[in-house]
């Protein structure tokens, strides 16, 4: 096909893809946004009009190739316009994380010593005012919404600036496709900020070509095209949306659509009934959730219905979509006709009825939630990579989808693991450097040019990468295997009695664990079984729960057992703490991730019973109440063993 | 000059008639809100089987208290079955359900006595009364006037029950305020039962009146309609209205036919009422004893 | 808020010795007062001190027995509804006064009914004029629905809205109307402290964005206090009291006849 | 359940304020019309078509008259069966004294009458509200009829008072096949079905409904009360007269303004409860159920009669059809006060949450 833009050597910067898009495809819906009750919606060619004059305007402000322009709101078409018009300026948008408070504001503006920035409304204009004094380099700010803004100095509205490029654009004819013509593949395209959990916060400057390959990559692979519709609700700030939501679309040349307002996300989803989705691991946790909770008050019948055709699902949905053979014909007639009565509507309220892909990533996804969009017909698949890398490294292949892998290495990149099994990554999406930080761009891409991920991972017989830890977390066991504590933790966490776990073995001879039941679930499945418990402490002490706990644990143990190098690190021990672990004695972070060494000699004792082949230990413990006042826990702990599996014996039953 | 008396008053008995029938529903709506359109069929369905009874050689005496006793029979069957699954509906609702009952009713009659017109004798002669013609040359039936002697005196201990018994006062207040009745303990559908049960008995006499003149056949139903301008003329909630609402449509009813009707070709009773009512609303429209309605907002 | 911005010009509306009566009862007493062009006027006093018969009054729903009522310079013995509604006086009620049965959307856009003028064979054919009117009008409809952010009930019938909301629904068909001048009568009432927050911006906004001149009648003192220019004091349907904010709350009369019983 | 809206977005307001703006909608009715356009004509029996169908066409046209008014415009009136009176007189002679006029022009020329009518009984609805006016109204159905019948010009001084309507020839076709009038009446009810709809949905439907709801706020915000009520009468009026004439010159043939009763009145009042005020698809569905009713009850009642021989009567049987129909009325108003429509409108809800609870 003529379109296709790969075709064509010239097509290696946004701009020029943009304007392939407007000459080959000039009526096609480039960007919809639900404004004043209906889809507004702008063609490919109306885009590059805007786009067009929004460069002229800013080249009119003084803005100049290597400049770098601020862009601050929820997803808006003229946002993204924004990043396409500096790109044409060979100008650098640097798309920044609107909930942010104007403080954090302050460092990435100065940071990235941006003068120029397009921001969406009244609340995103007071905040950078406020940050305005304490950054000097600061000097033109731009708006979208005028909503509040009459009576504003020194603020200037999109429309306006518009006005200005059209009158620049009449005065200088030309200008325009020569600054388009001046662009190069290698020059910097995007600058976004990684969300800095570890230090200040760096600026990762992606070239052209990096986003286009990137984006190529993604489109090929799940052969994407202008037909698809996407919708664009996750910060602009996010490398995420700024592949699917920009490099991919203007590669493909398929349709942003934009929420009316953070609030309307799930209805304008039904509306638009996207083709392509992403979505984080939480949301479509909380989707599910809201399925259950409304099909519980549903009626009789509806519910005996969802309940027989989910099992139908769960037995074979996955593997229908897969075409995976061998599903007998019976099911495959009982899940047509749980399509019509129930996965089709459920799919229609959702608004996911003609979803194609579903991308999720960012954290680790339950293999239950997993399979139950997978079985009700939704193409949901992981993927994996990071701000350095275009979020693009490993995509999941239609057919050849796992819940606890992020599949193969995606096209044009390699991949390698180094002895402790840090994950290295080598392509055309690799960063060109973190702005103005040498050092930590050294420390990151080595001189083979691989990039250190920082995440720990093995690869498995037919190719797919499984991401199992940071890699400064991974130990060894004395006997030398790795032990991955997260790992573990988070194949434990899954189960929904198990609320928190915190794993031990590096250089010891094997793996024992803390776990803290999940009082909700636990508590209602010992009520269900007429356990009487006067609270957490007692409950967690229940022989029934250890039991409970144990076949978790011991399930665990098979699968690790599966895995060649993940065999060693089975839990051979294990307790039910007396507690819940709680930020607010600084045994969690504020995100909740486990403070693992804090813990371990905070519970010294119960560690050395662990390993000390104990099967029962005191202890107690200074607890903080809600109430600030604080007092002892004392309990005598259960220690209790988990049967291990050696590999041969798994191997031979699966 | 005498002719135009004659006339007058003749038209006033039979207005006190129309009074009569106007008075069941204006009850029926003070105390239950409810636009009971089936109250002619009650008319029908009571003379009916009065007469039926009759037919079963049942005298006069006991045919009237057991006629009354199916009447109020009927009420409670009515405020069972049908206003109290309605309650809280809106007037439109309930008056619909009425004329679905008016349609029950008539056929339930029909079914039990049967659709042939028959005559009612209340020994009552339709003659003028020969002293009045005697002395004025005016022609009064007897019957008309012995029929307006009774309905006078019902009216009047409708008025009694209303203002010196206990229920009555009950129907009072609940007519003003169905909420604050219920609040002060005032038990609603006993009343609602008593209310639709005293207008059956209304009807009954209507019944026999109407009966007693015209026979006792299906077009008993249509005197319903001869007592709806009355209403729109003295207002719905209003007794004194409903009387001399009567008086009015009555005479000026007889008037009209004698007078205006040979020039139009005559039946013309049968809209001058509604067209006279109208008229009147225009130039009124509070009616004859509403009090003017100031409309707060 | 900055409020800097809008120019408070002379009056467009001025009320003479206006007196009014059910029957015998005296809702007002010879009340005379102005309002100034892109104020906003606020009018407290007690319950039933006549609050609401004067803005009754003002769009011409009652008629008084004396008095005259001077708008954009034209003097009138009374006003009559329509002309109100088509010389731009827009109106909430106190106890909300929507069509029910209507969704949010039809509410509001019943406020334009003044801009639509095709026919109803138009209408009924659905052609040429009455379609583009209906999709004209519909966006600027949809820009207020906008503006006070009820986007997500758009097509919800208001029956089934919350207090507060019908209260803003019922603010945008006035809105729709664009008056340029706005009488609400408690548009506050019974509101929880952030719809009010909420609400006052919205007036103020309203006040600053279209320049619309606005009369409310508050029982909230810091409200009142808050968002306008000038107050009049009115009890049991005499004026006792009229000017800024600051004046009114000195004044004795006013602090005994009404701030110092209700507070 | 079977909708799936997922997708279907509104990129205009045309799409957005459309008729159906759900898709699976236009297909249903898209089939439908397909059904009643072309499947029953070629099957239907010309018993069913001038027994059953037609009359319930017209009635449904004439109860889309009486929604107009007292659906969406709030006002009472029980002399619908007048105004169709008017209709068909007015049609008739329109077609007597008019040489070459159109047929379908004559029925213009009714509904116009009708509507003139139907304006002059509406003036007191300026004054007067609620039951008032409703009784009022039959001062229309009585001194309508009375007129029809005094006025000796109007039914050509035929001596029973009866009328026989004329041919209804259109562009040289004569319509006398029960299966050609039936196309005829199904075409001119679906085109002032859908001018309704249109109605309803524009400013003038919405002016309505706000006199309906609450007529001082209406008057407040500029909507002329007494505009928007006339206009309500003579709309209503307009579709009334024309179903009028159809009943005369589609149904019944010969007629007399004994015809047109305060019985039909009522009737078509029930079809307006029954069906749902204020919805177009209302009048159709009471339509529908009043005119089945009745037959339906008689045959059912004959059948058992017959099958089971217990010799009823015939006015045993017509006494009992009134009583059913009486009941039925009462039953329904107490089950589903707000009509068919309503009932539909909520398994649509279910429908469009399935699975999800409504």
């Amino acid at each position: 096909m003529p379109s296709d833009p790969h075709a064509s050597p010239a097509l290696d910067t946004f701009p020029r893809l943009l304007l392939h898009h407007a000459e080959v495809r000039g009526d096609h819906p480039a960007y919809r946004e639900k404004d004043l009750g209906i889809w507004q919606t702008w063609t490919w060619r109306q885009v590059a009009e805007e786009v067009r004059a929004l460069a002229c305007g800013l080249a009119a402000q003084g803005f100049e190739r290597g400049m770098r322009l601020a862009i601050i709101g929820d997803n808006r078409p003229r946002l993204y316009w924004s990043m396409a018009a500096a790109q044409t300026l060979g100008g650098i948008p640097v798309p920044m994380y609107q909930d942010a408070p104007a403080a954090e504001f302050v460092f990435v503006l100065n940071d990235a010593e941006i003068a120029y920035a397009i921001v969406e409304d009244q609340e995103q204009v007071d905040k950078v005012l406020e940050a305005m004094p304490s950054v000097a380099s600061l000097a033109h700010v731009y708006y979208d919404d005028p909503r509040g803004l009459r009576n504003y100095e020194g603020v200037t509205s999109f429309e306006r600036l518009q006005e200005i490029g059209r009158e620049f654009d009449r005065a200088h004819p030309g200008f325009f496709e020569a600054e388009v013509a001046k662009g190069r593949a290698e020059d910097v395209s995007v600058m976004l900020y990684t969300s800095g959990t570890t230090g200040k916060p760096k600026g990762v400057c992606q070239a052209h070509r990096a986003f286009i390959e990137a984006g190529r990559g993604g489109c090929e692979f799940d052969r994407l095209t202008a037909a698809d519709r996407i919708l664009s609700y996750l910060p602009m700030a996010w490398v995420g949306d700024h592949l699917f939501s920009y490099a991919q679309a203007m590669y493909a040349g398929f349709t942003i659509n934009c929420p009316e307002s953070s609030d309307t996300v799930m209805t304008d989803m039904r509306e638009i009934g996207p083709t392509f989705y992403f979505a984080p691991p939480r949301i479509f946790e909380n989707l599910l959730t809201q399925v259950m909770i409304r099909m519980d008050d549903a009626s009789a019948l509806k519910q005996w219905l969802f309940r027989r055709f989910m099992t139908v699902a769960k037995r074979c949905g996955a593997e229908i979509m897969d075409g995976k053979p061998g599903v007998p014909a019976v099911d495959r007639l009982l899940y047509g006709l749980g399509s019509v009565l129930i996965y089709g509507p459920l799919r229609n309220v959702l608004g996911m009825s003609r979803i194609r892909v579903a991308y999720t990533a960012g954290a680790a996804i339950g293999p239950d939630l997993f399979r139950f969009y997978r079985s009700i017909g939704i193409n949901l698949k992981q993927l994996y990579g990071s701000t350095e890398t275009c979020a693009y490294v490993c995509l999941q292949p239609d057919g050849g989808v796992r819940f606890d892998t992020v599949g193969i290495a995606a096209p044009g990149v390699e991949i390698r693991l180094t002895g402790n099994g840090e994950v290295m990554v080598r392509g055309p999406m690799l960063m060109k450097e973190y702005y103005k930080r040498p050092d930590a761009t050294a420390e990151t891409i080595d001189p083979e040019g691989y990039l250190h991920t920082g995440d720990a991972g093995v690869i498995d017989a037919d190719g797919h990468l499984k991401i199992i830890d940071r890699a400064k977390d991974v130990g060894r066991l004395s006997g030398g295997a790795m032990f991955a504590p997260n790992y573990i933790e988070n194949k434990l966490k899954f189960f929904p009695h198990i609320k928190e776990a915190v794993a031990f073995g590096d250089k010891r001879d094997r793996v024992c664990a803390f776990i803290n039941i999940d009082m909700g679930s636990v508590g209602n499945w010992a009520e269900r079984r007429g356990i009487a418990y006067s609270g957490y402490t007692d409950l967690a002490q229940k022989p029934e729960v250890y039991e409970l706990v144990r076949e978790c644990v011991e399930t665990v143990n098979a699968e690790l057992a599966a895995d060649a190098s993940l065999a060693a690190s089975q839990v051979h021990r294990f307790l039910v703490l007396h507690k819940e672990l709680d930020p607010d004695d600084d045994e969690l972070t504020r995100t909740r991730k486990v403070r693992r060494g804090f813990v371990a000699q905070k519970y010294a004792v119960l560690v050395d019973a662990l390993y000390g082949g104990r099967t029962v230990q005191h202890i107690e413990t200074l607890v903080k109440f809600e109430d600030g006042r604080s007092g002892m826990v004392a309990a005598d702990l259960r220690i209790a063993d988990a049967k291990t599996y050696d590999r041969a014996a798994v191997a031979a039953a699966t | 000059m005498s002719f135009f008396f004659e006339v007058l008053i003749g038209g006033l008995l039979s207005g006190i008639m129309y009074s009569l029938v106007a008075l069941g529903f204006v009850l029926i709506y003070k105390a239950s809100g409810v636009f009971n359109f089936a109250q002619g069929a009650l008319v029908f369905f009571a003379a009916l089987t009065f007469v039926g009874l009759g037919e079963l050689k049942l005298p006069f005496w006991l045919a009237l208290p057991a006629t009354l006793a199916v009447m109020v029979l009927l009420a409670f069957v009515i405020e069972r079955l049908m206003l109290r699954p309605l309650v809280n509906q809106p007037q439109i609702t309930l008056f619909m359900a009425t004329i679905g009952l008016a349609f029950f009713i008539e056929g339930l009659a029909q079914m039990m006595w049967g659709a042939n017109v028959r005559g009612l004798d209340l020994g009552l002669q339709d003659e003028p009364i020969q002293w009045i013609s005697d002395k004025t040359g005016m022609n009064i039936s007897k019957f008309d006037l012995a029929a307006a002697g009774v309905a006078a005196l019902l009216v009047a201990v409708l008025a009694i029950f209303f203002n010196r018994t206990r229920v009555g006062r009950a129907l009072r207040a609940v007519a003003d305020d169905h909420q604050a009745a219920l609040a002060v303990g005032i038990p609603l559908r006993q009343i609602w039962t008593i209310v639709w049960g005293v207008a059956g008995a209304v009807a009954l006499v209507a019944g026999l009146l109407w009966g007693a003149r015209n026979g006792v056949q299906y077009a008993l139903t249509f005197v319903a309609l001869k007592a709806l301008p009355v209403l729109i003329l003295g207002g719905f909630e209003s007794v004194p209205g409903a009387i001399v609402g009567g008086l009015i449509i009555g005479a000026s009813e007889k008037l009209a036919e004698v007078y205006i009707g040979p020039f139009v070709g005559g039946g013309i009773e049968g809209w001058f009422p509604y067209v006279l009512a109208l008229v009147f609303l225009l130039v009124r429209p509070e009616g004859l004893f509403g009090e003017k309605i100031i409309r707060r907002i | 808020m900055a409020t800097g911005a809008r120019q408070i010009g002379d009056p467009i509306l001025a009320l003479e010795g206006i007196s009014l009566s059910f029957g015998g009862v005296k809702a007002l007493t010879d009340i005379s007062f102005d309002v100034r062009e892109h104020e906003v006027r606020a009018i407290i006093g007690p319950n039933g001190a006549g609050k609401s018969s004067m803005l009754n009054v003002i769009n011409g729903v009652y008629r008084p027995q004396r008095g005259t009522i001077s708008f954009r310079g034209r003097v009138r013995r009374d006003m009559n509804t329509h002309d109100a509604a088509s010389h731009g006086i827009a109106r909430t009620f106190q106890n909300i006064a929507l069509f029910k049965s209507m969704s949010v959307l039809d509410n509001v856009m019943t406020g334009r009914n003044l801009k639509m003028k095709a026919s109803f064979l138009e209408q009924a054919l659905w052609i040429g004029r009455a379609r583009r009117e209906e999709y004209e009008q519909r966006e600027k409809v949809e820009a207020i629905i906008d503006f006070l952010e009820i986007q997500h009930i758009r097509k919800t019938p208001v029956g089934r809205l919350p207090y507060g909301l019908q209260k803003r629904v019922e603010l945008a068909r006035a809105l729709a109307a664009e008056p340029t001048l706005l009488l609400l009568d408690e548009p506050m009432a019974g509101m929880n402290v952030e719809e009010k927050q909420d609400m006052c911006r919205f007036i103020l906004d309203v006040n600053e964005q279209y320049g619309t001149t606005i009369v409310l009648i508050e029982h909230d003192m810091g409200v009142v206090m808050d968002i306008s220019d000038r107050v009049v004091v009115l009890d049991y349907g005499k004026k006792i009291g009229d000017g800024t904010p600051d004046e009114v709350r000195a004044d004795r009369a006013v602090i005994d006849a009404y701030l110092g019983v209700a507070r | 359940m079977i909708y799936r809206e997922a997708g279907q977005f509104k990129a205009s307001y045309a799409a957005d304020s459309a008729i159906f703006p759900i898709r699976q909608d236009r297909v249903g009715i898209a089939v439908i019309l397909a059904f009643v356009f072309v499947v029953v004509p070629l099957t239907a029996t010309p018993y069913l078509f001038s027994a059953i169908l037609i009359p319930f066409l017209i009635l449904s046209l004439a109860a889309l008259g009486l929604n107009i008014l007292t659906g969406y415009a709030g006002q009472v009136s029980l002399g619908t069966a007048a105004f169709m009176a008017v209709g068909a007189f007015a049609s008739y002679n329109f077609m007597l004294r008019v040489p070459g006029m159109p047929i379908l022009l004559a029925f213009v020329g009714g509904g116009v009458m009708a509507a003139l009518v139907g304006i002059l009984f509406g003036l007191p609805s300026l004054r007067i509200r609620g039951f008032y006016l409703a009784v009022a109204t039959l001062a229309a159905q009585f001194f309508i009829l009375w007129v029809l019948t005094k006025v000796g010009w109007i039914t050509n001084y035929s001596s029973s008072g009866v009328i026989t309507a004329q041919q209804i020839v259109i562009l040289g076709y004569r319509f006398d096949a029960p299966a050609a009038k039936y196309l005829l009446v199904l075409s001119i009810a679906s085109i002032m079905a859908l001018a309704a709809k249109n109605m309803a949905r524009g400013n003038v439907g919405r002016s309505w409904m706000a006199v309906r709801d609450m007529d001082v706020a209406a008057e407040v915000i500029g909507i002329r009360l007494m505009r928007a009520k006339l206009l309500a009468f003579a709309v209503s009026s307009f579709y009334c007269g024309v179903a009028g004439a159809l009943y005369a010159y589609a149904y019944l043939g010969t007629v007399e303004p004994e015809a047109y009763s305060l019985d039909l009145s009522f009737r078509i009042l029930f079809m307006v409860i029954v069906g749902g005020v204020g919805t177009v698809l209302g009048s159709f569905l009471g339509s529908a159920f009043i005119t089945l009713v009745p037959v339906l009850l008689s045959v059912t009642v004959r059948f058992l009669d017959a099958s089971l021989n217990l010799g009823i009567a015939e006015s045993t049987i017509s006494n009992l059809e009134l009583m059913v129909f009486g009941g039925l009325i009462i039953f329904f108003l107490i089950v589903e006060p707000h009509g068919l429509a309503r009932l539909w409108q909520i398994a649509k809800e279910k429908l469009r949450l399935w699975p999800f609870p409504h």
